[in-house]
């Protein structure tokens, strides 16, 4: 249990009282402004939640449009809606018996299903967990991301710069087999394409110059660097190797048996980058946004647009004459 | 039970408590914000399980995150018209009690 | 020891030392007590300017030319009773002003002080600052509610609406100048402005002056930095904006009823915000901590910084102003003489080169970073005894009818400019050519 | 339509071809005989009867008959000089296909427009055609101030035109179009003058009696066509495809067949002819203008029967029972004819019966075998007959429209001509030698006593014969002393037109009596006056009968005109300005008058006997028709019966002077009783023997009988069959008009219990749901919420139990 293992839990049961309670406050409390202010801690709280699971954009954008957005308006709201005169704004409400048993067998409907139950092994979640075992030959090959339990599908991406590999070895290969080397090399295809020629090779651009752009980003780019990472073969079928220091870049990893009499040679899974290092969540999002969401995109601008225009409209003053 | 065994599990409850305060105070309020904050409480939970799903599952991708950003946005615009709408209500009848807003029943 | 505050959290992250998570704690502490002396000198050097603008000395009795001045205002503010009206909302009211300050420190974190280095790197560095900024509009709210009186609910409303309205132009054009840099990483930006001589056409040289985001695109550019100066002064409620605090009408504004330790960190907050604002505006648009000067050889850097600043000094001191303003600017320029000079080395290098040592880089990124920074401030003390106060309604006229169109035009205009390349490069195709590579 | 059209060109071709096969060519300018009356009458009626004045109305129609005329003449010249018969073809009429397919197959025949022109015809065309000229010029005269003169000029001029197709046809059939044609002619002309309601039922009854013996010949001709088809395989409805079957395969018809066709046919002729069963028709036609009597009721018309049976001759000399019955009935007709001819008191109703007995004459004639003795008198008659008729004509128009020739006499000196051509007309028909009477009655008495061709001795019908003789004499020879001679009984009339009843005090009183006799029992000459028919049935042709408007017609007219004012009557009451003084008529009458007297006169030595010098002149021209009849004796045709002939020349004056002797007697006896005892004996006659001679006088009440038996059982059927009609008929239609409201009430009520009921109820049912439903809506936002998250509740508590239940059963139930 490594420290910032600690910290994480630490600061999910932290960041998950402060939402619990805001929720609550929200729910409970007499004083509409206090719930108002509860929804803040609420809001702030699943912000450092998303950044907890790496979702850093979510989280800028969470706090920018929730908090600075809607809960400025709801305030606002809150108080043209009330006569400034009357200053303990009773927020009565209807206790309703029914209601809350109804919500509470709700919850207890939501976690029955959520929660696994006692006794271990594969839950219907861990479907989605399990790593993707790609074969090449005698070897499996799979790949976690960084907390070493979630599968890391191949050519997926991770916001994380660090990657568990593992490897299964077959039993009659593992008997003298001293050291096992991973390497992860950069793969230059996929290498961080700015946004200019991210687009496939544009038509219009004739293909002798689109080879030269491609050309010109590889030279910009360092030497494809590559990583190596040495460990010794553990008792059990699969050795685990963590491939730490990523940079922002798609890899390739291949595998090197070392044994007493030689080494093996470059064996690994296929698949044009295994997998693809993100420092953020925020290039993915604008490479979805510009790609399979571009129609849904233009479709919420729309939206808003209209949402903006409907609302001044209705919450205009009318101008007496 | 700690968070980083099953951290999947551990945002979906706590988005299903979000969730179910959500709706208990849309249930409960009579005061039409209140209500919209009940809604916003509900959001967010969903918000949170989109992401520990894109985050916490091999399958995942970035859609989950994609779909949180849509919803961020959507919130916007609903919280915009909403309180327009309230605004109106409590222009017409200086109340923003939600009960006896109910002329739509013939 | 590797000294890479940046890598702290990393280590965090990756299971590092514990040690690390100390790191953590110390570089916050070390923050907020920068940000405490650096709210006090300001409100100092604030009267101090403002006195010498009115051709009055300004606080004179404490300590040398009044210097300790601030130390004295910070001890009282700490000493005053503390009181809470009656019929406040007791928690909010406690609450608002830690909201406040929290709103406008977390900004600190992200800013890049010094090439590779900043208390917390973020792949979403102005994301984060903008989010973060808005969590002071709701302290602000909070206050105005939670202090119970109609005049500290009135301010509280205004002031949010102007924060919240203002928002708009510096997003927009914080936006346009995103899409020249492409990332939202402030030391991303700042590496950015490193090259790009005469307006970004020579590439690979350091255009110094002429390679900031201000000179990209001049017209467009400059325009923005306007508009984004202006919004700015509005967002900190400064000078032509100030209304919360006009006494006239609102009294005080939010924070009215706060006194002693809590009003100083609504001041304090202030003071913060404008340090974030103008920090934001240098990082976009001055170059953030790269030095104004191409690389022209050092001993021209000796000759033409001596010149400048004698014939500053000169000016001034013929203007009649006062011998201490003149002196500080004289010995600004040869400060910066000596740092050009130090880095000495071939025509061309440049103190930000890569092979230069850490320290260097750090001390010459921070001086020219917090020096913009510094300049912005003055300008914005200055205009604050200079102009008249706006209206509530000509302030939102400003800000939805003037800056946000502009704004909005600005943010067209630059998008087009920005994609020219590709473009010209599609259109020349259209017509046979090989465009400009 | 296409494959219809196509066999009849191929007929046309076919019957060209097979037509005649003597080498004739097609005169196809034959049938502008018929055509030119025909185009005549067509003129007349679109153009004549609206503007064209009366001159260019009777120049156009005498003018039409006079091209058609000489036609016949060159057609006659053209027969005379070929030898054998021409034809004229405008190809194929109707073409009915033969049921195997082939144009002349089984029951296929082909009936082609074809006009045939033989000896026999080129007598009849001649006769009709010329007689018709004089005819429409003397009926210029006599319909001077007719209202309606194109009408009456288009009618002659179709009957001509009818007359001509019946006789040069080739073919039955269309030998029957001219046969209707006729038949409708002589209706329209009958009640020519149909403002009086008897001239319209006579015109009726002639037309509807001539339809009985229609349809008896139409049976015959069919009988005809089917037996021959069948039997020989030719079937064909022409004379010569006929007579050529017949003569091919003689065993094709048998004798009883043929009998039976024989006997169909020659009643077809009574009706035509006026013989005894369906005579009654001719006597009443005299309601139709002179003239018309004269063309029609004399020489034309009546004779058609005559002339059917002489072009028939081939089938009649196979059977001599029909032989014999076509003798017996023309004899006994003849006989009976006149007999009543003496008692007649009207000058036309005395010339009809007179025609009657002629014809009888005329078929004992043609029955025995002797067709051309048959035709020749036919021939003879039409021209002494046409005169008389024209002269009874010129009388009435004289005398101002009087018929009864008791209110004639001395009009020798008035009218001269008439006089004398009427004299000249009587000793031909009397049967006086030289004149064309005696000729061809001598000829006929004399075949009928010679003949072997009946079932029993000739002599018997010979004395029959004889006897009409006798009578034909006497009554012509009443006739015209009544109507020529003796006191001018017209001299004392107060007026013409005055009404019949104011007659002087010298008339004797039993002609009172008489009178009041009559108008109890209506029996008088003057016809029973019985009333008017009272009920409207028209059609009660017995009542037409009674009052006889021919007999009665007259004095009507003399009545009708009176009181209805001079122009209103048919128009001939005008009479000639002054109703006094009868005159003579004008020229125009008094030619055809002249010409037919001269031919009666002189017409008669074209039938001398045949050992006279090329004597009869006719019998050889009609040879090559004419087959002589079959001997019954020997059973086998036997040849020409010339031979037998010569021999017993001796005989054959014998008779002619005994006939001579006979007609002598007549007309003496005549002369006797009426001019030197002034009609005294006929009187005693009349007392003594009263009833026989009411009889005589009534036309031995032969309409009577038919009222009472035809007639009555006719209308009882009417009645009947009204009967039926009304219940049986009407009741059915009615019940079923009932079933069907009552099955419509019925579901009416279904539709409105049943179906409207289930509609409402749904509807209502509809409505009720709604307003449980309504309290759903509260209006109430959070009520709606607690509804959807119920909703999701139950959808998401389904949903848990779909995932979990394979655990949760494991769970709970333990396994696997």
């Amino acid at each position: 249990m490594t420290s910032s293992e600690m910290v994480v839990n630490l600061l999910f049961y932290v960041f998950a009282v402060a939402a619990v309670a805001g929720a609550l406050g929200v729910a409970a409390s007499r004083n509409i402004v206090r719930s108002a202010f509860a929804l803040l801690a609420v809001l702030f709280s699943a912000a450092a939640l998303y950044a907890l699971m790496k979702a850093d954009f979510i989280a800028a954008a969470q706090v920018l449009i929730y908090v600075g957005g809607i809960l400025v308006l709801i305030i606002f709201a809150v108080m043209l809606t009330h006569r400034i005169t009357d200053v303990n704004v009773s927020n009565e409400s209807t206790p309703g018996p029914a209601a809350f048993c109804a919500v509470l067998c709700l919850l207890f409907a939501l976690v029955v299903i959520i929660l696994p139950l006692p006794q271990p092994g594969p839950n219907k979640w861990d479907a989605g967990r399990a790593p993707e075992t790609m074969r090449e030959g005698p070897y499996a090959f799979v790949q976690y991301q960084a907390d070493g339990k979630t599968g890391l599908a191949n050519g997926g991406s991770t916001f994380e710069n660090e990657v568990v590999v593992g490897v299964t070895i077959p039993e009659d290969r593992r008997a003298g087999l001293l050291r096992i080397v991973v390497r992860a090399v950069e793969n230059p295809g996929k290498v961080k394409e700015s946004l200019e020629t991210k687009k496939a090779p544009d038509a219009t651009l004739s293909p002798e110059k689109v080879r030269l752009a491609q050309e010109e980003a590889r030279k910009t780019v360092a030497e494809p660097k590559s990583l190596e990472f040495a460990a010794t073969p553990e008792k059990t079928e699969t050795t685990h190797v963590r491939l730490k220091g990523l940079r922002e870049a798609a890899y390739d990893w291949k595998v090197k048996l070392v044994g007493a009499e030689g080494e093996s040679p470059w064996i690994g899974p296929k698949g044009d980058p295994n997998f693809v290092v993100h420092k953020g969540v925020t290039e993915p999002i604008a490479l979805a946004l510009a790609d399979p969401y571009l129609l849904a995109f233009e479709a919420v601008s729309m939206l808003l647009l209209a949402a903006l225009v409907g609302a001044a409209f209705l919450a205009r003053k009318e101008v007496k004459e | 039970m700690k968070f980083t065994d099953h951290p999947l599990e551990h945002m979906l409850v706590l988005s299903a408590i979000l969730f179910c305060a959500g709706v208990y105070t849309i249930l409960t309020r009579k005061n039409a914000v209140s209500i919209l904050m009940g809604v916003e409480l509900v959001l967010n939970a969903a918000n949170i399980n989109f992401v520990a799903f894109s985050q916490y599952t091999r399958i995942g991708g970035i859609h989950g995150n994609v779909f949180v950003i849509f919803v961020l946005l959507l919130a916007a615009a609903e919280a915009a018209v909403a309180l327009a709408i309230i605004i109106g209500i409590y222009q017409n009848f200086g109340r923003v009690d939600v009960d006896q807003a109910d002329q739509m029943k013939d | 020891m590797n000294f890479e505050p940046l890598k702290l959290w990393e280590d965090v992250r990756n299971g590092g030392t514990f040690v690390a998570f100390l790191g953590i704690l110390v570089v916050g502490g070390a923050l907020i007590n920068l940000i405490a002396v650096y709210a006090g000198l300001s409100t100092l050097i604030e009267r101090k300017i403002a006195a010498h603008m009115q051709a009055r000395v300004g606080p004179y009795r404490v300590g040398p030319h009044g210097i300790l001045q601030w130390l004295a205002d910070a001890l009282k503010l700490m000493i005053k009773e503390d009181i809470i009206a009656k019929d406040t909302d007791h928690f909010l009211f406690r609450l608002s002003p830690y909201v406040v300050f929290a709103g406008s420190f977390a900004c600190w974190v992200a800013l890049p002080f010094a090439p590779g280095w900043s208390p917390a790197s973020f792949n979403i560095g102005i994301l984060y600052l903008l989010a973060v900024s808005s969590a002071v509009v709701i302290g602000i709210l909070m206050a105005g509610w939670a202090s119970g009186s109609k005049w500290a609910l009135f301010g509280a409303m205004r002031s949010a609406a102007q924060i919240v309205s203002y928002e708009v132009p510096i997003g927009l054009t914080l936006l346009s100048m995103l899409l020249i840099y492409g990332t939202l990483d402030m030391q991303e930006i700042c590496y950015a402005q490193e090259k790009g001589f005469l307006w970004g056409v020579f590439k690979d040289t350091n255009g110094g002056l002429w390679s900031w985001g201000i000179n990209r695109f001049p017209p467009f550019t400059i325009l923005a930095f306007l508009i984004y100066y202006i919004a700015a002064l509005a967002e900190t409620n400064r000078t032509p904006f100030d209304i919360p605090e006009a006494e006239s009408e609102l009294v005080a504004g939010y924070h009215t009823e706060y006194s002693g330790m809590r009003f100083s960190f609504f001041f304090l907050a202030e003071y913060a915000n404008m340090f974030v604002v103008s920090a934001i505006a240098t990082t976009f648009f001055l170059g953030g901590w790269n030095p104004p000067v191409p690389t022209i050889p050092s001993y021209l850097y000796l000759i033409v910084g001596a010149a400048v600043g004698g014939g500053f000094g000169y000016a001034l001191k013929r203007r009649g102003f006062d011998a201490f303003v003149g002196s500080m600017i004289g010995g600004g320029i040869g400060v910066l003489a000596a740092v050009i000079h130090l880095k000495g080395g071939a025509p061309g290098d440049h103190f930000l080169d890569s092979d230069s040592p850490a320290i260097v880089k750090f001390a010459g990124g921070a001086f020219w970073f917090s020096a913009k920074i510094f300049a912005l401030l003055f300008v914005m003390m200055w205009l604050r005894w200079t102009l008249p106060r706006y209206r509530v309604d000509q302030l939102m006229d400003l800000c939805w009818k003037k800056l946000t169109p502009l704004a909005f035009l600005n943010l067209l205009a630059i998008g087009f400019l920005t994609m020219t390349p590709q473009w010209w490069a599609r259109i020349s195709a259209l017509f046979g050519g090989g465009g400009p590579g | 339509m296409i494959q219809s059209s196509l066999v009849l060109m191929a007929s046309m071709v076919q019957g060209h071809m097979e037509s005649h096969a003597a080498p004739a060519d097609n005169m196809k300018w034959l049938w502008l005989i018929p055509i030119l009356p025909a185009i005549g009458f067509l003129f007349q009626v679109f153009i004549g009867t609206r503007s064209l004045p009366k001159p260019v109305i009777s120049f156009i129609s005498c003018g039409v008959v006079l091209v058609s005329a000489a036609l016949s003449w060159v057609a006659f010249f053209q027969v005379k000089e070929l030898g054998h018969a021409i034809e004229g073809s405008l190809g194929a009429w109707i073409h009915i296909m033969g049921t195997d397919g082939q144009p002349t197959g089984n029951l296929g025949v082909i009936v082609n427009h074809k006009l045939v022109v033989d000896q026999l015809t080129c007598i009849m065309i001649l006769v009709v055609t010329n007689i018709a000229f004089f005819i429409h010029v003397y009926s210029v005269g006599y319909m001077a101030e007719e209202k309606r003169y194109a009408r009456y000029f288009s009618y002659l001029n179709l009957f001509t035109a009818f007359m001509l197709v019946l006789v040069m046809a080739s073919s039955l059939i269309l030998m029957f179009v001219g046969w209707e044609g006729v038949g409708l002619c002589s209706y329209l002309l009958i009640g020519f003058w149909y403002e009086k309601k008897e001239n319209a039922i006579a015109g009726m009854k002639a037309f509807i009696v001539n339809r009985i013996g229609d349809l008896a010949f139409t049976i015959g001709v069919l009988a005809l066509f089917v037996a021959i088809g069948t039997k020989t395989g030719v079937w064909t409805v022409d004379f010569e495809g006929i007579k050529r079957a017949i003569h091919e395969h003689p065993q094709a018809l048998s004798t009883g067949g043929a009998t039976f066709i024989g006997i169909m046919m020659f009643i077809g002729a009574t009706g035509k002819s006026a013989q005894l069963p369906l005579y009654t028709w001719l006597p009443d036609a005299m309601a139709g203008p002179t003239p018309v009597s004269a063309l029609i009721h004399a020489a034309t018309m009546v004779t058609a029967g005559v002339y059917m049976i002489a072009r028939m001759n081939f089938l009649y000399v196979m059977t001599p029972t029909a032989m014999t019955v076509v003798a017996t009935v023309g004899a006994i007709t003849a006989l009976f004819a006149g007999t009543i001819g003496m008692a007649q008191n009207d000058i036309k109703k005395v010339l009809a019966y007179s025609t009657v007995s002629q014809l009888g004459f005329m078929f004992m004639g043609v029955g025995v075998g002797a067709f051309a003795a048959g035709v020749f008198h036919l021939f003879t008659h039409a021209f002494f007959k046409a005169c008389l008729f024209l002269g009874s004509g010129s009388v009435i128009h004289g005398m101002g429209h009087e018929q009864d020739i008791r209110k004639m006499g001395a009009l020798k000196s008035k009218m001269p001509v008439t006089w004398v051509t009427f004299g000249l007309a009587t000793l031909a028909i009397a049967g006086i030698p030289p004149f064309a009477g005696f000729f061809s009655k001598d000829e006929i008495l004399w075949k009928t006593f010679s003949t072997h061709a009946l079932l029993f001795p000739g002599w018997v019908l010979w004395l029959v014969g004889v006897a009409a003789a006798l009578c034909t004499a006497f009554y012509m020879t009443r006739l015209v002393i009544k109507t020529f001679h003796g006191r001018a009984m017209w001299a004392q009339a107060s007026s013409f037109s005055g009404g019949g009843v104011n007659l002087p005090d010298w008339m004797d009183e039993e002609e009172e009596k008489k009178r009041e006799h009559d108008a109890g029992r209506g029996q008088d000459e003057s016809s029973p006056a019985h009333n008017l028919p009272t009920d409207e049935s028209v059609l009660d042709l017995g009542k037409v009968g009674k009052h006889g408007p021919s007999s009665h017609g007259p004095e009507d007219a003399h009545a009708a005109p009176h009181d209805a004012g001079h122009g209103h009557d048919a128009g001939h009451a005008a009479g000639h300005g002054h109703p006094g003084e009868p005159h003579e008529s004008p020229t125009s009458m008094l030619v055809a008058l002249v010409v037919l007297a001269a031919g009666s006169c002189l017409v008669g030595f074209l039938g001398m006997p045949h050992w006279w010098p090329h004597g009869d002149a006719f019998g050889k021209w009609l040879e090559p028709v004419f087959e002589g009849p079959h001997e019954t004796k020997g059973g086998e045709p036997v040849k020409e019966k010339k031979e037998g002939h010569e021999e017993s020349h001796g005989l054959e004056w014998g008779f002619m002077l005994l006939s001579t002797a006979v007609a002598l007697a007549g007309i003496g006896g005549a002369v006797y009783v009426y001019s030197s005892r002034s009609g005294v004996p006929a009187k005693d006659f009349a007392e003594k023997h009263h009833e026989l001679y009411d009889l005589v006088l009534d036309k031995y009440r032969v309409d009577e009988l038919y009222d009472a038996t035809v007639v009555r059982t006719l209308l009882n059927l009417n009645e009947v069959a009204g009967r039926f009609d009304n219940e049986i008929v009407d009741g059915t239609v009615n019940g079923a008009a009932r079933c069907a409201s009552t099955a419509s009430k019925g579901a009416g009520y279904f539709d409105n219990e049943v179906v409207d009921a289930a509609v409402n109820a749904s509807a209502n049912a509809t409505q009720a749901a709604g307003r449980k439903i309504r309290r759903l809506q509260t209006g109430n936002i959070k009520d709606y919420l607690t509804f959807a998250l119920v909703g999701g509740l139950f959808v998401i508590a389904a949903f848990c139990l779909f995932l979990t239940w394979p655990d949760l059963y494991h769970r709970v139930f333990g396994g696997k």
